[in-house]
């Protein structure tokens, strides 16, 4: 978001001597993954418009995969240039920070976009309609449900193929997101990378009723908890005068500056920081889905379609928890004393509520948010740490979890009954009778979110409660460990459901995926066993980028 | 006259969209308040920038605007197709997922 | 020749492996295989006994070390044997009288299919019998200790299909146990104590071990006796034991395995003659049992039981001149060998009345057998006589020399000892006439129609013959100018007691007790007829019947209060300590239904949530300022 | 560097477990041959382990390996033995062929429940079955605490499946019935031990934290926090050690079973198959007991002797409160559990009487009670599949039937009850003698199990075997030769480590003198000076090992 600076600029040259305006200088290279997804998410667009529906599929398939690949590989490309650690820097006149936590945080978000393009993608698992294949998405999402639309949509085979230009927005944004350098670019981000996940989640094929509203909520309460973030944002702003991060860190550390007596003499300027600080926290919390605003989490992830809930598990926490990380480390370590009490709280209740609410959940999808809850819990710990270990685990755990997310929700997509997928847990019962394989991955998922060792969840786990005990912050470790038990209750459930319950007579079937999924799940385990029995590698690139630049 | 008092307003004005969203039920009227809020905002944004002296708030006001805009555009689509699948606009009836 | 000591052992422990390990094909020849095993261990027990006397009375103790058992630390326990006089006594007794019962078994159990296990289970008897009296170390002996247990447990329960058997075998196990637990500690104690729990070093050591230690150790042996030698109160178990069949009671509940809590006591003399409240102690449970048992001889009409009383009762006898110290070491030995004889006598003699009589063991049911048995009534009758101690035939000098020590321990203990002691013997006299007349004289009580009495064959008469001369001649023997006494006191030591009464005066009192026993019995049960129903009977009497009521004690006490207390403690485990654990587990259940109810599905209540969260964000964080 | 000995003797189990897996279906009788075939590999492999080893080189352990592996978290892949670890994988590796032998028949599925040809339950019974073995022996040869807590954790899901998954046929009240009651013993046998894990997770973490703290680096290499206490460069606060400890004796406590953590083990036990229920408690569960001995002790020896009068008390109750439950049961599997409960008391109980009797009795006995609950519950288990029961009342008067059953199921109880001349017998008095020689009344408390044993024991053998012959009964079968197989070595092997168990101590003593040293305890001096007495001499002599004892 150059202008902002650029302008301001010019107001202050023009203030001085009038002459020349210098043209904002943008780093195109180092923008470049954001940049490569945006202009496909546009041309996205376009093919939507011009290229015939028949082909639209394949090429959107086809665009966003190379897009994808590309930014990673651009990714890739910077971290090896070496932008994550020496060369560092702001890039785009203070708006972005391209820096390790930026970079590393990016990569995965595009991969798991990859991964997640494949499960949106596929299109074997619903029964084919009138001979053509479908996907999990409304053939007329603006058709009434059952209405007459929807049946013509349906019969002429219409298939949404704008998801994917809308998913490739939303990556744009996610990638902005931790990366984002002022409170400004942080909200623009936001709503970027919101707004295409409200519609996303209105576009479920199957229990239509359900999507919608759980979009509707998603968006109610996105948007007002981004206008708490606003609202903090404006009171930062009062505070120093500035959004730009490294200003406000500034002034935070360096104590108010001048500011304006009337202002000063109204109410102590701490006042707004830390009521601004407050605010923003809030916001973030909001997306990362932290008790006590993770309302929204169960109901958005029940009701939107499969393969956009296992999206927003895993990318959306990566984005907010590195945006959380940059917020506080950059912007806020000067009033460190002041949030960590604050977070610690936070973490402790999310980590407990998470689990515990969990025990008697009945819908996988809503027992699989919850662990999300609870997962984010765990994280906080991490983040609190304020140390270099502390970002570093965190980033690790952001990886192994997200994995783990996608395959899960991919494996839901797959056990399904004549309504579409069958996400009562009830019908799960003796599904390791009826596809011991499924089962398995299923199972072997489980074992990654309870934490069980030799899975990337102990080692994500493990590396961020060492983090946090470093960090003095040893009871928040008994804390965490004692909710992973009680975490661990409500997986092994599941687990005794699948394989020691005996198998229902009416009970669902398991679909048989194309490659798409297939590769998802793949990916998903491989993830899970490698990042769990060798994680140094992992470790040693998030260790390497534990550094955020200022 | 003391610009502080846009502040006061500001803040005014926020509690009430903020209060609006958790009262009333038609998801027309709750974004509207929620569009409120983001008014407020910028009417801090704005006093604040003048009070700083510098452009930025003002630069930040027009870009809420846009989003404020965005938003719009993807709400009352949602809501819309709410509306049509459920003849009604409350919020409260939308509540088949819950506990 | 101390290399062969172990081959003692070795001997009969080869048979009980090739017997129960032999499987069916050793069916037919078993009984030939293991009396051949247990006679060859008396032939060579026999031969050491030989080489023995060869010596000089100083160096007779032979030593072997087999190997190291438990090695660990500074505890050390070895297998090795120590065969000095009073062992090798032993170890004649047992063997001798152990084959002679092989023998006699080998016509006793002719018809039983599970004969080849019977005698396995006796060869095994007679392997840790041996390893008792041959340990040199206490943690060796407690093996044998423990092994004759073993044994004593699978012959009570031979006949596993009878409830009552399995029963008196599992109760006669476990009162033991009790005992066990004694010398266990015992041995702990003297772990802890010397380092070592091998005879020679401890008991060198005692001189310099603390009174209350050595008390201690003595008392802990005690108890370990009284289980082993069911003394009082750890009796209970012998006379459910006469389950067994008759040649078991005779060789493991009459002449050995029951004598072995009196070798304990012997052997570990040196602890007992520095600790005397232990001796006190030992000679208190003597007396007591030598009336108890024969007070419950006399109201047992299951001759069985009777003689078991009896045994009782002699073993007290041991007890309580072993615990008179060198003084009555030797002849608590010397009687307990006499006893071997003609209490095993008397066993087989009532095994062949019952093996005549369809296995009847009431004596109600006998009478006037004599005719029809006489073998076995001659024998029977001289272990009779000797165990009454007729003058000329052994018990009248073993037990003899017994009462004149007790006497001898002087001052008032010594007459309430010595008069307990001739009570004892007036009893006996009188509860061993009963026996003898309501088995042998009196008219039949027995219905001829389906009961055909006859005398056993010779394989079974020809070992109660050669007890009964045992039990005629050993006394005398061992008694010309204390031979006996001689041959034990480099190992027990021997000193004589300075009795406040006479030998002679102590020999008439006994012979008139003996008569006055004698002559009530007739009067009771010569003159009149015996009823073939038990009377009711005095208050003491039904009290005696019942072992004096100990068996109700123990039931209600332990059997009933133990079941009790199981009882509770499984409540408990359910309700408490598991409860406790599936409490927490519903209670977080119980929690997650509440926090539920929170989302209730309304975007408007969430939205409240959310509200009242940030506000509590914003206040705690203005707290931690302290704005 | 050489060659990886330790490493294949866990590996080859689990190269095992993949194999087994791996067949198809109808390749039932096969997976049960290679699952055997693999379990008699790795036994040999452990024998060559125990036979090359030396106990008395100077390095406690040995076969050590030693490569990188999350040095993030100072975590090295270090292996090593010592004479304990020895022969608790001798032991593993020795039952677990007996193990798959006897659970031959368990998991064949019943003919109607193939749901389809993926479901494999005999291929996933035997795989599961070696996935323990290995796990298992690797956490016996770990000396880094977190390479050690990983497979500690890891070998509960094996488990699990192994007691939920498969059950006797034995469904008095319906098989759906019998279902729930296992998956219920399943989660229980699961939650028990993840919360005891999880707790011991904060632990370690917390070691990293104070070695990471205090040494620059963290590491969880045992030696290493050894060495560095022992210099002095290590110093754990007091309260923080105390802590430290408590989190990893939790986890230990649970697995051991320990008073009054103990309610998972009769369920777990009760519900799983025989053989599985050998694997819980003469494998699994000794893990437990050998870290308290390893790990508690030597990483926190302040702290060890801090807790110890509380533990043993604990102990203590586990020793009599096990052995009167046991008396009270119905059920001979729920016995036998209850039985286990109190023996594992009686280690716990030697393990802290800090003696070298006690320690180097404790660790015989969990070889011991390995062995002789092994032959008790197979034989056990072969009664039970006959009659299809698990009731005492239900039988009777099998002896007359099926007298070599009940003759192996009695010399398995007399094992339980320890009888001298059978290996239990001195491994519980040498943890009797060394709690005594420091705890005396605890000492002869303690004694009492050992009537109490004999009750229970004896009880069980007089209601189920003697007595008039049950109709139920009649016509009973007598041992296989395949469970033949399994018993007789078992019961040959006890007779033969109770009578000459030195090839045992000899293996353990230096590694019990070693954990003595850490923890800086001696064996109390006898209090009576022998002098060496011709005969006896050989005991003084014993008497001056011990004083050699002492003085180190």
């Amino acid at each position: 978001m150059s202008s902002v600076a650029s302008v301001h600029s010019l107001w202050t040259v023009a203030a001085g001597a009038p002459g020349k305006i210098p043209a904002p200088h943008i780093e195109y290279t180092e923008l470049s993954p954001t940049l490569i997804v945006l202009g496909a998410a546009v041309i996205g667009i376009l093919i939507e418009a011009l290229v015939p529906r028949r082909n639209r599929y394949y090429s959107q398939l086809l665009l966003s995969l190379v897009a994808l690949a590309a930014a990673f590989a651009a990714v890739i490309g910077l971290a090896a240039g070496g932008f994550g650690s020496s060369k560092a820097h702001i890039a785009a006149m203070g708006a972005i920070a391209v820096d390790g936590p930026a970079l590393f945080l990016q990569g995965t978000i595009l991969l798991v976009s990859l991964i997640a393009v494949f499960t949106f993608a596929e299109r074997r698992l619903d029964p084919a309609a009138h001979g053509n294949r479908v996907d999990s998405f409304a053939a007329q999402p603006a058709a009434v449900p059952g209405g007459p639309a929807e049946q013509a949509a349906v019969k002429a085979g219409f298939t949404t193929t704008e998801v994917f230009p809308i998913l490739l927005f939303a990556v744009g944004g996610m990638l902005i997101f931790p990366a984002a350098n002022d409170l400004l670019t942080l909200f623009i981000a936001l709503e970027v990378f919101s707004l295409p996940l409200y519609i996303l989640c209105a576009l479920a094929r199957r229990q239509r009723l359900l999507s919608q509203e759980a979009a509707v909520k998603y968006f109610l309460l996105g948007a007002f908890s981004s206008a708490f973030l606003l609202f903090g944002v404006a009171l930062l702003y009062g505070y120093a005068g500035t959004v730009g991060y490294a200003g406000i860190a500034q002034v935070v550390s360096d104590g108010a500056k001048q500011i304006d007596p009337a202002l000063a003499g109204t109410m102590g300027n701490d006042a707004l920081l830390l009521i601004g600080a407050a605010l923003v926290l809030m916001g973030l919390l909001f997306k990362v889905g932290a008790v006590p605003f993770h309302m929204w989490t169960p109901d958005v992830y029940q009701g939107a379609p499969t393969p956009v809930t296992g999206f927003m598990a895993a990318a959306t926490k990566v984005a907010a928890f590195g945006a959380l990380l940059r917020l506080l480390y950059v912007v806020l370590p000067g009033m460190r004393w002041d949030w960590r009490p604050v977070m610690w709280g936070v973490a402790i209740i999310t980590m407990l509520g998470g689990a515990i609410v969990a025990i008697t959940q009945t819908d996988i999808k809503r027992l699989l948010a919850y662990s999300s809850i609870a997962h984010a819990g765990f994280i906080l710990a991490g983040v609190i740490a304020t140390s270099e270990d502390g970002v570093s685990s965190v980033l690790f755990y952001l990886g192994a979890y997200s994995f783990v997310t996608l395959g899960a929700f991919a494996v839901v997509t797959l056990v399904r009954d004549a309504g579409g997928e069958a996400t009562t847990l009830s019908k799960w019962a003796g599904l390791g009778r009826r596809s011991p394989l499924v089962a398995a991955v299923f199972a072997v998922f489980l074992l990654a979110f309870a934490g069980i060792p030799l899975t990337s969840g102990f080692a994500g786990k493990f590396a961020v409660f060492k983090a946090a005990a470093q960090s003095g912050a040893g009871w928040l470790v008994v804390v965490g460990v004692l909710s992973s038990a009680i975490a661990a209750f409500f997986y092994i459930r599941v687990i005794v459901l699948m394989f020691f319950n005996e198998p229902k007579a009416d009970g669902p079937t398991v679909a048989v995926p194309s490659p798409l999924t297939t590769t998802a799940i793949a990916i998903g385990v491989t993830a899970t066993l490698v990042l769990g029995l060798a994680p140094q590698y992992f470790l040693d690139l998030a260790g390497h980028a534990g550094v955020f630049v200022r | 006259m003391n610009p502080v008092n846009y502040l006061y307003l500001a803040a005014l004005l926020f509690t009430i969209g903020a209060a609006g969203v958790l009262i009333r039920r038609n998801a027309i009227v709750v974004f509207m308040c929620i569009e409120l809020m983001l008014n407020a905002c910028n009417l801090a944004f704005v006093t604040f920038s003048r009070m700083h002296g510098n452009l930025d708030g003002q630069i930040i006001a027009f870009f809420t605007m846009v989003v404020a805009a965005a938003e719009v555009v993807v709400g009352l689509a949602i809501i819309v197709s709410i509306f049509r699948t459920r003849h009604t606009a409350s919020v409260d009836d939308a509540s088949l997922m819950k506990l | 020749m101390e290399n062969l000591i172990a081959l003692l052992v070795a001997a009969p422990l080869v048979g009980a492996a090739l017997l129960l390990c032999g499987g069916k094909r050793l069916d037919r020849t078993g009984h030939l295989i293991g009396t051949l095993f247990s006679v060859a261990s008396f032939a060579l027990g026999a031969a050491l006994f030989a080489d023995m006397l060869g010596k000089g009375a100083g160096d007779r103790t032979l030593h072997q070390q087999l190997f190291t058992w438990i090695p660990v630390g500074g505890f050390r326990a070895d297998v090795a044997f120590q065969l000095d006089q009073l062992s090798m006594t032993f170890v004649l007794l047992i063997t001798g009288v152990g084959s002679l019962i092989h023998i006699y078994s080998i016509g006793y159990m002719a018809h039983d299919e599970r004969r080849r296990r019977f005698f396995g289970y006796l060869n095994l008897f007679l392997a840790a019998m041996l390893l008792l009296v041959l340990a040199d170390n206490y943690l060796l002996l407690y093996a044998g200790w423990e092994g004759v247990g073993l044994a004593s447990y699978l012959l009570i329960g031979f006949w596993q299909h009878k409830p009552s058997a399995a029963t008196a075998a599992k109760k006669a196990f476990l009162v033991n146990r009790v005992g066990d637990m004694g010398l266990s500690i015992a041995i702990m104690l003297m772990f802890t104590t010397f380092g070592t729990f091998a005879f020679a070093p401890v008991f060198a050591a005692t001189d310099r071990t603390g009174q209350g230690t050595l008390t201690a150790l003595g008392l802990l042996l005690l108890l370990a006796a009284c289980g082993k030698s069911a003394q009082v109160p750890l009796q209970s178990w012998l006379g459910d034991a006469m389950e067994g069949p008759t040649p078991v009671s005779a060789l493991i509940h009459a002449a050995t395995m029951v004598t072995a809590g009196v070798y304990l006591i012997t052997r570990s003399g040196a602890i007992f003659n520095a600790a005397p409240t232990a001796q006190l102690a030992v000679v208190v449970v003597g007396a007591v049992t030598l009336l108890f048992g024969a007070i419950v001889g006399c109201a047992k009409d299951d001759i069985k039981k009777a003689l078991a009383g009896s045994t009782m009762s002699q073993i007290g006898y041991m007890i309580l001149a072993a615990g008179l110290g060198p003084i009555g070491y030797a002849f608590a030995i010397m009687h307990l060998v006499t006893h071997g004889f003609f209490k095993a006598g008397l066993f087989l003699g009532a095994g062949s009345v019952m093996h005549g009589m369809n296995d009847e063991v009431d004596m109600r049911r006998y009478g006037g057998l004599r005719k029809y048995m006489p073998v076995t009534f001659v024998t029977f009758g001289l272990g009779y006589l000797a165990i009454i101690g007729f003058p000329g035939l052994s018990g009248f000098f073993s037990k003899d020399k017994i009462i004149e020590a007790a006497f001898a321990r002087g001052g008032t203990e010594g007459w309430i000892l010595g008069g307990a002691a001739l009570l004892g013997a007036a009893i006996t006299a009188f509860y061993m006439t009963r026996v003898m007349l309501m088995t042998f004289f009196g008219e039949k009580r027995w219905d001829p129609a389906e009961v055909h009495p006859h005398e056993s064959p010779k394989v079974m008469t020809i070992p109660m013959i050669v007890l009964a001369i045992g039990s005629v001649f050993a006394g005398g023997l061992f008694s010309i100018n204390e031979v006996f006494v001689k041959w034990l006191e480099p190992v027990t030591s021997f000193a004589h007691g300075h009795s406040p009464v006479s030998a002679t005066t102590v020999t008439a009192a006994t012979m008139v007790v003996l008569v006055i026993g004698v002559g009530i019995a007739w009067g009771m049960y010569g003159r009149r007829p015996v009823p073939a129903l038990a009377p009711r009977g005095s208050l003491l009497t039904r009290a005696a019947r019942r072992d004096l009521l100990q068996d109700d004690f123990n039931h209600v006490v332990f059997v009933r209060g133990g079941e009790q207390v199981t009882g509770t403690l499984v409540q408990l485990d359910r309700s408490l300590v598991d409860g406790a654990v599936t409490g927490t587990a519903a209670s977080m259940g119980g929690l997650s239904g509440l926090l539920r109810q929170l989302q209730t599905g309304f975007v408007r209540s969430y939205a409240v949530q959310m509200l009242g969260g940030a506000a509590v964000l914003v206040a705690a964080t203005l707290l931690m300022r302290g704005v | 560097m050489s060659f990886p000995l330790l490493t294949v003797v866990a590996v080859v189990p689990a190269a095992g477990a993949i194999a087994t897996a791996a067949l198809p279906a109808a390749k039932r009788t096969a997976a049960k041959w290679l699952a055997l075939l693999f379990s008699l590999a790795t036994f040999a492999l452990a024998l060559v382990v125990a036979f090359r080893f030396d106990p008395g080189s100077k390095s406690p352990y040995q076969f050590t390996e030693s490569h990188a592996w999350i040095s993030d978290f100072g975590v090295r892949y270090e292996l090593g033995v010592d004479g304990i670890a020895v022969a608790l994988i001798a032991l593993t590796t020795l039952l677990i062929p007996f193990i798959i032998l006897a659970g031959w028949h368990d998991a064949d599925p019943l003919e109607e429940a193939t749901p389809n040809r993926r479901w494999r339950p005999t291929q996933g019974f035997f795989a599961l079955i070696l996935a323990v073995e290995a796990m298992v022996v690797i956490s016996f040869e770990a000396t880094d605490v977190f390479v050690f807590y990983i497979f500690f954790e890891a070998m509960l899901i094996p488990m699990y499946f192994l007691i939920g998954g498969f059950g006797d046929r034995a469904g008095g009240d319906g098989e759906d019935e019998a279902a729930s009651r296992r998956s219920y013993a399943a989660v229980k046998f699961l939650l028990y031990n993840l919360v005891g894990g999880l707790i011991m997770l904060a632990a370690v973490i917390g070691l990293y934290a104070v070695t990471a703290d205090q040494l620059g680096t963290g590491t969880f290499s045992l030696q290493q926090i050894v060495e560095a206490r022992a210099a002095g460069k290590l110093d754990i606060g007091t309260g923080t050690e105390r802590l430290l400890f408590l989190g990893f004796f939790f986890a230990f406590a649970v697995k051991a079973p320990l008073w009054p953590l103990h309610t998972w083990l009769p369920n777990a036990m009760g519900e799983s198959t025989a053989p599985v229920a050998v694997l819980i408690t003469a494998v699994v569960d000794k893990v437990g007991t050998f870290a308290m001995l390893r790990f508690c002790l030597q990483l926190f020896p302040q702290a060890s002797s801090w807790a110890t009068p509380a533990i043993l008390v604990l102990a203590l109750i586990s020793v009599l409160y096990g052995a009167l439950l046991a008396v009270a049961q119905r059920d001979i599997k729920r016995l036998i559990a209850y039985a286990s409960i109190s023996h594992f008391g009686f280690i716990i109980l030697g393990i802290f009487a800090m003696t070298s009797q006690g320690q180097g009795g404790a660790t015989l006995y969990m070889v011991n009670h390995g062995i002789s609950t092994a032959a008790l519950m197979l034989v056990a288990g072969f009664l039970i599949s006959r009659r299809g029961s698990r009731l005492i009342a239900d039988y009777g008067g099998v002896q007359k039937v099926a007298p070599i059953l009940a003759g192996t199921f009695l010399i398995g109880g007399l094992a339980t009850l320890s009888l001298p001349g059978l290996a239990p017998f001195i491994s519980e008095f040498l943890v009797l003698v060394g709690t005594f020689s420091r705890y005396p009344v605890i000492g002869i408390i303690a004694t009492l199990g050992i009537v109490l044993a004999a009750l229970y024991v004896l009880v069980l053998y007089q209601r189920t075997m003697t007595g008039p012959v049950k109709s139920e009964v009649t016509g009973m079968p007598d041992l296989r030769v395949r469970e033949l197989v399994v018993v007789a070595p078992l019961i040959a092997l006890l007779l033969f480590l109770g009578v000459y168990p030195k090839p045992l101590t000899d293996l353990v003593n230096p590694a019990v003198d070693h954990t003595l040293s850490v923890v800086d305890k001696k064996d109390p001096k006898p209090t009576v000076q022998v002098d060496a007495v011709p005969g006896g001499g050989r005991h003084g002599h014993a008497v001056r090992d011990q004083d050699v004892e002492a003085a180190k």
